[in-house]
């Protein structure tokens, strides 16, 4: 299995804010991939990124280690870094974790725009 | 009660991509002993992050070496889950394995940590033989604990 | 093939109730490899099949009895999945393991039937021991075969 | 785990229709018990069994066997035999098992009992 079918991820750009939606698990084999793609926007910081989990039905610590990281970048970068449409197993993971008061975290794509 | 043979033993590489296969095998199973939902999710949890430490921690993220894991289904009054997992990687004094300070936000370190907090049972020990690392863990469908049911299970809003 | 070691490998007792985590955990793998839903689903009843003949044939529903699967995650041209269930029941002449006419409704005599016809390749041996029977099941993501996916995939509509 | 706790089944009766409803996987460890309660049903048997398997998301050949078994009883006691509200993965069984024609099948309670 190639790292694209480990965790594949889309990319939108538009008015200032990416939105990065992957599609699947992400844990020790798709965070990975999430994390390269998250430097990628970093190289060249939007206003807001916007990481839509909506697809994603299981998270583990390697993926909210690269959620921290991102949101590192991001204030490094002067930028916004919002968690979108997370699914409710996801969420326990951020609970248990003590960080669902750290992220911004967004109910969909319409509110993470809003933020 | 370790002696009696387990009901399920897996033997898996240390390849990442082999973490979803467990996590559907502990759904189901812990589902079928009488966890609800949220604690089913929880325990999968739990088993994988105790894998990927090992992947990543015992064997360096070397993909070729072998996992052990043993499962009981305990049953009678005290029903619930025993899993031990095994390495043969470079043993390490078990009181180092341990997460960093939750007020400290920074990436990494809380896999030992959720092990902690969902299991009701989570100790790390040496194996006896010279190499490899174990870790066994326990939870309960109804723990007698005051603190048993404490975890914080997901809500519908934010 | 056979001769690379596996990549997971399950021993579990011939108990029906851990069928059920069996396949939770085949559903998650097959999936993984790149099966679609239709055929997971499929790969998952013809494993369930194999478990549940060696329990009731082999073991006569004995529920302490051993059963070992190996599975292989083929790659490269011919992805796919090889899984080998062995068992140390009494040895029985492979010939004999088959379906009933399927024109002649009646219960049972299904499920070698539902192993053959969803699975690649499906063939019964003894193993090289005096006991038991062992039975190796491949299937591909592409069969590059003009009956490989002449399975019926299930309807919206009755 | 008992074998209430392997296949829960509700059972219904009303106007000369039983109505049989199990709740889990009809495989080798759920099967022998709608075989008692089929078996239950037929030692004062109703003008109709509806087997309602819309909580059934799972059924391997020991169920399927069972089914058999059962429309073979309610033949001898000239009773009708109706399984109801099949979800797809459980259907495709009955398709490759050539079996698909030989029950009857409705979408749902409501018309089960107008078969
Ligand atoms: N299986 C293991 N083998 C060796 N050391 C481990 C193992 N699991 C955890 N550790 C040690 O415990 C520390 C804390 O682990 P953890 O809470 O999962 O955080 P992280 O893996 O992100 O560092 C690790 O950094 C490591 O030093
Ligand atoms: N694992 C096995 N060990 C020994 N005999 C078997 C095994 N699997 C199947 N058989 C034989 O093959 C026959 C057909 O099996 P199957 O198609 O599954 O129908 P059923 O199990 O309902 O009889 C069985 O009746 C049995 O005689």
């Amino acid at each position: 299995m190639t790292a694209e079918e480990n965790l594949p991820i889309t990319i939108e750009n538009s008015d200032g804010t990416t939105v990065l939606k992957p599609s699947g698990d992400v844990d020790l084999s798709g965070a990975p991939e999430l994390r390269a793609r998250i430097a990628e926007v970093f190289s060249d910081p939007p206003a807001r990124l916007v990481i839509d989990l909506s697809e994603v039905p299981y998270m583990d610590s390697s993926g909210v280690a690269t959620l921290v990281e991102g949101m590192q970048l991001a204030n490094q970068a002067g930028a916004t870094l919002v968690l979108a449409g997370m699914q409710d197993r996801v969420k326990s993971i951020f609970e248990i974790a003590r960080l669902d008061t750290v992220f911004k975290i967004a109910e969909d794509l319409t509110a993470a725009k809003e933020l | 009660m370790s002696e009696t043979p387990p009901d399920l033993t897996i033997q898996l590489r240390s390849k990442p991509r082999l973490l979803s296969s467990v996590r559907g095998m502990v759904l189901s199973l812990t589902q079928r002993v009488g966890f609800d939902e949220n604690a089913c999710g929880h325990i999968a949890l739990a088993i994988d992050e105790a894998l990927a430490n090992i992947i990543r921690h015992g064997y360096e993220h070397r993909e070729e070496e072998p996992i052990h894991m043993s499962i009981w289904v305990l049953q009678g009054e005290a029903k619930g889950i025993r899993i031990m997992i095994e390495d043969e990687a470079e043993q390490v004094d078990p009181e180092l394995i341990q997460g960093r300070d939750l007020e400290d936000v920074r990436p990494g370190g809380l896999g030992v940590h959720i092990m902690r907090e969902i299991m009701d049972d989570c100790r790390f020990e040496k194996r006896q033989q010279s190499q490899g690392m174990r870790v066994i863990m326990e939870k309960y469908v109804n723990p007698g604990r005051p603190d048993g049911s404490s975890l914080p299970s997901s809500t519908q809003e934010t």
